[in-house]
């Protein structure tokens, strides 16, 4: 990292709980903001729905994906128990861990399978517009969180690799292998909630 | 802050301009620009044909190249270094370039350091609200004459839009940008954001979102107004498209601002800082936060289902095609009324926290004040549709939207109670700051009252949309927001530069300002009565001796903001007399530093025992603040 | 200091100053406040506005001398550079209460006064299609008239009149009016500003506003909702004729658009003229 | 003193390009509007000759945009300007050469003429009231005083069709004419009704709300 400025030895550092109360906090604000992001595509879904203007909610033949969707969410589902599981034992959570991101990853391939094959065009009405707009942003944020995953799952091979001397992570009076579990529970926490929100998109998109 | 002081060996200037700074993220910006719209030009596939082919213009090339010229916008200034060496699984540090050494290139490269960060927002947001006002301006040189045009009818709107666009999206910062950034790590002792990179994230966010929104003028500008009605945006020309894109950036930095102030001010409060102790201005952050981090999602959701209506050729706002116009209008609403108490609220916090140090006295009724906000914060979720009155959306549910609408005037309520009961047998200061506290009082509780006229169902039937509304939000705006930011200008700029701003030309500032203002949007409201509506090119020539003396006044508006510019830079620029540590003898924290505050603030995370108004009381209660000694 | 009561004399000062301030607001300001008495909609609209400024005249007065006094009895007099401190004062549970309890009894008294109003008649606004708030129709049914927005003019169908489609608008006077308010693109704004009615005019959807006219009278129509680059330029003048004028001038509408009305689509609430249209 | 002065140069120099960025801001962009044309006169009655093109000349900033332009009596000089200087109430002579094809109008009412005189309008030299809605390519009207003239649209199918302009009149088209006479002195916007505006959703962007394209003023001196 180019001029991290040390901390000056008469500096005192501060608490070390800080941070890692920061991580636990900034995950459940994002689960919120990601809430009201996906509230406008349900809002949008029923509101079309029950509007039906010029009976447009669906035009020409459309009927959802049904089996990719159950594929979508079962790979998803497996994904968020997995890295749950690997985050109650932050030291020994890479294999279980790289098993919930190769998963969240496959749910993105999937998911952009789906869209090839769907039969039906963006333009096909109400139901079509809001079943490509939120599938895709879906994928979008899945990748975001993909890539949270990736981090804590690299600090951890490079942790196996050279061991726990490496340097301290800079400005964080936290101990590393705390700051780490803390950053692995924040990031499953999130991405269990976001799966949640998955599960909603496919019952509604699905189901209803 | 002194560049020229710095006299160590450095390499000569042609190769500090080369690295991660403001250089390379333009030229990378430009670079990715054409990139994006290369590729869109070349995934033109059939299904989007029609909207290149015939109308000369391709809106999925002209999203792509805004993508990908943020991307490579930030990726010059440097954000991408850090995720990527975490994604090789390098160990997390926070700080980037927190070094006083570096003189005035902080400024112009990447820093985490809060203070710096707050700095740049305050030039960045300063010149975003210049053009905005300059728009302003020539709107109303427009308006001068109802018969002859000075600029075309579609330039127009655009300049409507733009100055809208500009004041709603940029100015929503301004006061959690500059200040709450800089003051919140000092006011609750907590020395840092808690996560800096993410704090210099959103400035820089939204210095390439206003480039965005002003490069509309090469796409034909957009004619929507800052509410950017559907489907008037998705027939409109790719002007439309920079709207979108500058909203959606804007969305993003604003719920990542409000983020990650919620999340320093929950969990890294100095020990001893309890919530009953937080001084009001903090709460008036968590209360925006809250408000940014929960609304500005649903409006980046509602623009991203607009732009996909205008690339892919969805259908969510398009009747007739699966849409509804009402889609648009009730999500943005959703947004749109937290969204303008996320203007007004940081007022409050700025009008309460100052009144006690110029009335010497504690705030009065500090719970009430902070249960003021907090019931803003929850209401303003529910009054959306009050915006729909007579738009024949839910029409059932008028009453309703009436009744938890002027129920907003209670929590309102407190804050001005709050503030009378402060001033009450206080000894009061009329300082600039003051006086422009005094002037956001009176200018909002018009702005309040002419609410309530537009919250009752039946008188809105004539008010709504029409420049009584204009002129209502201009004062809760302007006449809140701005004079508060002016207050917050006077008050703690010069603590945060370390130079002194002249008292006489604040004074003069401020008479002129606060007279004009009230000279300019007063007749306003007359005017909507007598049946103007908003955003019109020409109006009923009866109307044009009340337009002419509003433009008139408005340009005064303009000298006015121009004797505050000439302060800034003569105060700071060219005189910069030294300002000593406490001038206002305040009891904040912030106060209780050296000035400048050095850079890691203080030596210890001080304790507090006290809130930050023990004034009167004897002996007062000082925090343990020790500066960081050494740096400064 | 603390002899003179100085509650006491701001209650006295903005007592005298409400004294003097509200029935001139009352009686003087707001009977000329617009849309006027044209219409039974829009007279109630000016009953209303009389409430509410005769309601908040005293409300802000109170806010305005207690600023105003405290500036100046509190304002801090030469010291001799000494910085002295005020009373700390931080607050008293009654004046919070009675502060609480004063301010929600006016909010409830605005909210409930407005439902009422709305409630009665619609108040001229706009209010979907199905409205829950009419006029008496008692003596005859209403009027109806569409008034069709588009890009960027209205024009006007009287489906009661073999759904002849009209360039202005002409209404008869002393009759109920049901106006059908849609547009055929975008969103815009049925402002007819003396009538005291404002509705939306939303693609594929129908928006009803009611009016009781009253003497024949000349009114302004805007569009108040923008809509594209000629928005301003959106505007006609309607007239309320007497009822034989009218009967005359919807003649020869009749008559002279002949044409036309052969080949508009049957009427109907609203449209859906092949929505995209993409035009070459 | 010299940093004094540097920081001057500094502040000076900030401001001038300030300045020069906001002058070409306003000279370039915000007044960059169409000329107008003087209307010619002959005897009591002002002529007023007009072509309707699919695209704009190739070298126009937007060549795929349709557009009004004035043109000579025999359909030469095209001039890209949207504004008409006509004399105050009087009869003026309006010819339009339509060179477009049908889109269609959104409200069939508008598919007759109104506000001329008579209430007609020369299609081909055929006096007619109204034409079939489908088949307009564009209306010329000036809303405020009630003029509204369709303009019928060429055949898909028709031979020799005019691309961008110019357009001579050996090419496919309809040649409309109408008078109206004018209002008091004033300034009037006209404009088109038909959602021509191709490749824009609803067919009412781009041309359709760029004055200099499918609007434009009358200025009644």
């Amino acid at each position: 990292m180019e001029a991290s400025a040390p901390v000056a030895p008469h500096i005192e550092p501060e608490p070390r709980e800080w941070q890692l109360r920061a991580l636990w906090v900034g995950a459940r604000m994002l689960c919120g903001a990601a809430s009201f992001f996906f509230m406008a595509f349900l809002f949008a879904y029923f509101y079309l729905r029950s509007l039906d203007v010029n009976k447009s909610w669906k035009i020409g033949h459309v009927t959802a994906p049904t089996g990719w969707g159950v594929a979508i969410v079962v790979v998803l589902v497996a994904s968020a128990v997995l890295l749950r599981l690997a985050s109650r034992r932050p030291t020994s959570a890479l294999p279980l861990g790289s098993a919930a991101l190769g998963l969240a990853l496959l749910s993105i391939v999937l998911q952009v399978i789906t869209w090839t094959t769907l039969g039906f065009g963006p333009a096909s009405g109400g139901y079509a517009s809001v079943y490509v707009g939120w599938t895709a942003w879906y994928a979008v944020f899945t990748v975001a969180c993909a890539y949270w995953i990736e981090t804590q799952m690299a600090s951890l091979w490079r942790m196996g690799r050279e061991g726990v001397k490496r340097p301290r992570a800079e400005g964080v009076p936290a101990d590393d292998v705390e700051l780490l579990g803390a950053g692995l529970e924040a990031c499953s926490f999130l991405w269990a909630f976001y799966v949640a929100l998955g599960v909603i998109a496919w019952v509604v998109l699905y189901l209803v | 802050m002194s560049a020229i002081a710095v006299t160590t060996e450095k390499p000569p200037v042609w190769r500090r301009l080369i690295g991660f700074n403001l250089l390379t993220a333009v030229v990378l910006g430009v670079v990715g620009y054409l990139i994006g719209y290369w590729i869109g030009g070349r995934i033109n596939t059939p299904s989007t044909a029609f909207f290149s082919s015939d109308a000369g213009e391709n809106d999925i090339s002209v999203f792509l190249g805004y993508g990908l010229g943020v991307v490579g916008f930030l990726i010059g200034l440097g954000f991408a270094n850090y995720p990527v060496r975490r994604m090789l699984g390098y160990p997390p540090t926070l700080a980037e370039h927190e070094s006083a050494d570096e003189g005035l290139g902080r400024y112009f490269r990447l820093c985490t350091d809060h203070k710096v960060v707050a700095l740049q927002y305050m030039v960045g947001i300063g010149f975003f609200f210049a053009i905005g006002g300059l728009n302003a301006m020539l709107i109303r040189t427009e308006l001068l004459n109802p018969n002859t045009h000075v600029f075309g009818a579609n330039q127009y709107l655009t300049l409507v839009g733009m100055h809208g666009s500009m004041m709603m999206g940029m100015m929503t910062s301004s006061i959690l940008g500059p200040f709450a950034n800089w003051l919140v790590p000092l006011m609750i002792g907590s020395r840092r954001m808690a996560f800096p990179r993410v704090e210099a994230f959103t400035f820089w966010l939204l210095m390439a979102a206003g480039v965005v929104l002003i490069t509309t003028i090469f796409f034909g500008g957009f004619q929507t107004g800052w509410t950017g009605y559907q489907p008037l945006g998705a027939e409109g020309t790719a002007g439309y498209d920079a709207y979108i894109g500058f909203f959606a950036l804007v969305g993003i930095s604003m719920t990542l601002l409000g983020f990650n102030l919620l999340a320093t001010i929950i969990t890294m409060r100095a020990p001893g800082m309890t919530w009953t102790r937080l001084p009001i201005f903090v709460w008036g952050v968590v209360s925006t936060a809250i408000l940014m981090l929960l609304a500005s999602p649903m409006l980046a959701a509602a623009l991203f289902m607009g732009a996909f209506d205008r690339t892919v050729q969805t259908g969510f706002y398009v009747p007739g095609v699966g849409g509804s116009s009402f889609l648009w209008q009730n999500l943005f609403w959703v947004f749109g009324h937290p969204e303008v108490y996320i203007v007004a609220l940081p007022g409050f916090g700025i009008a309460l926290e100052l009144l006690p140090v110029f009335c010497r006295k504690p705030l009065w009724g500090y719970r009430v004040a902070v249960a003021g906000m907090l019931g803003v914060t929850l209401l303003s979720f529910f009054v959306w549709q009050h915006h729909l009155f007579v738009s024949g959306i839910n029409a059932d549910l008028r009453p309703f939207y009436m009744l938890s609408t002027e129920l907003i005037s209670i929590p309102t309520g407190f804050i001005f109670l709050s503030a009378m009961g402060t001033l009450w047998r206080g000894r009061i200061r009329l300082t600039v700051p003051m006086l422009f506290v005094l002037g956001w009082a009176f200018n909002f509780l018009f702005g309040g009252i002419s609410g309530v006229f537009l919250s009752d169902a039946p008188s809105d039937v004539t008010t709504h949309g029409s420049f009584f509304s204009m002129a209502h939000f201009h004062y809760t705006i302007m006449g809140g927001l701005v004079f508060t930011f002016f207050a917050a200008i006077y008050y703690w700029i010069p603590k945060m530069t370390g130079y002194k701003l002249s008292e006489r030309l604040g004074r003069i500032h401020f008479w002129s300002l606060f007279i004009l203002f009230n000279a300019t949007f007063g007749p306003l409201f007359a005017l909507g009565f007598m049946g103007m509506p908003r955003r019109v090119v020409t109006y009923a020539s009866n109307l044009q001796p009340l337009n002419d003396w509003v433009s008139v006044c408005a340009y005064g508006i303009g000298l006015s903001m121009l004797v505050f510019l000439w302060n800034v830079v003569s105060s700071l620029i060219l005189k910069r007399e030294p300002e000593v540590a406490n001038a206002w003898n305040s009891k904040s924290p912030e106060f209780q530093l050296p000035t400048p505050v050095p850079v890691y603030d203080f030596e210890r995370i001080p304790v507090f025992d006290a809130d930050p108004y023990p004034y009167g009381v004897e002996p007062a209660p000082v925090p343990t603040i020790a500066p960081a000694g050494g740096t400064a | 200091m603390s002899e003179v009561n100085h509650f006491r004399r701001v209650l006295l000062i903005w007592l005298v100053a409400s004294v003097i301030a509200t029935p001139l607001v009352i009686f003087v300001l707001a009977p000329i406040v617009p849309p006027g008495n044209g219409t039974v909609e829009s007279s109630g609209q000016v009953t209303d506005n009389t409430v509410l400024f005769g309601l908040s005249t005293p409300i802000a007065l109170a806010v305005i001398v207690w600023f105003l006094y405290a500036v100046i009895a509190f304002r801090e007099r030469d010291t001799g550079g000494a910085v002295l401190d005020g009373p700390p004062l931080r607050g008293d549970a009654r004046i919070q209460m009675w502060w609480v309890v004063i301010t929600t009894t006016i909010v409830l008294f605005l909210a409930g006064y407005g439902s009422v109003r709305l409630l009665s008649d619609g108040a001229g606004g706009g209010q979907g299609p199905n409205p829950i708030a009419a006029p008496s129709q008692a003596k005859d049914p209403a009027l109806q008239v569409q008034v069709i927005a588009q890009q960027w003019q209205f024009t006007y169908r009287f489906p009661g009149y073999g759904g002849v489609e009209t360039q202005h608008l002409y209404i008869p006077a002393h009759t109920t009016i049901e106006f059908n308010v849609t547009s055929l693109d975008v969103i815009h704004s049925f402002w007819a500003f003396q009538l005291g009615v404002k509705a939306d005019a939303n693609p594929g959807e129908n928006n009803i506003a009611y009016v009781t006219t009253k003497q024949p009278l000349t009114f302004n129509i805007r569009c108040a909702e923008l809509c594209g680059v000629w928005h301003g330029y959106m505007f006609d003048t309607g007239h309320v004729v007497t009822k034989a004028q009218f009967a005359a001038w919807i003649a020869v509408q009749r008559a002279q658009f002949a044409p036309a009305t052969r080949s508009l689509p049957p009427y109907s609430k609203s449209y859906f003229p092949d929505p995209q249209r993409l035009g070459g | 003193m010299s940093s004094y002065g540097r920081r001057l140069l500094l502040v000076t120099s900030a401001t001038a390009i300030v300045c020069v960025a906001i002058g070409l801001y306003i000279g370039l962009y915000l007044t960059n509007v169409p000329g107008s044309v003087a209307a010619t006169r002959v005897g009591p009655v002002t002529n007023l000759y007009l072509g309707t093109v699919p695209a704009a000349e190739t070298t126009d900033p937007h060549p795929t945009w349709v557009s009004y332009y004035v043109v000579s009596p025999t359909s030469t000089n095209w001039q890209h300007k949207t504004t008409f200087e006509l004399p105050a109430h009087s009869l003026v002579h309006v010819t339009v050469y339509q060179f477009d094809g049908q889109s269609g109008l959104r409200n069939p009412f508008i598919s007759q003429a109104t506000g001329t005189v008579g209430g007609t309008f020369q299609l081909n030299g055929k006096t007619t009231k109204a034409i079939d809605p489908d088949t307009a390519s564009h209306v010329f009207a000036i809303p405020q005083i009630g003029l509204s003239v369709p303009l019928e649209g060429v055949a898909d199918n028709a031979p020799n069709q005019c691309g961008n302009a110019p357009c001579s009149l050996s090419m496919a088209h309809y040649t409309i004419s109408f008078t109206f006479r004018t209002p008091g002195k004033g300034l009037y916007r006209w404009q088109c009704f038909v959602p021509c505006a191709a490749g824009y959703m609803l067919g009412f962007g781009g041309p359709m709300q760029t004055v200099g394209y499918m609007d434009g003023f009358i200025k009644v001196v």
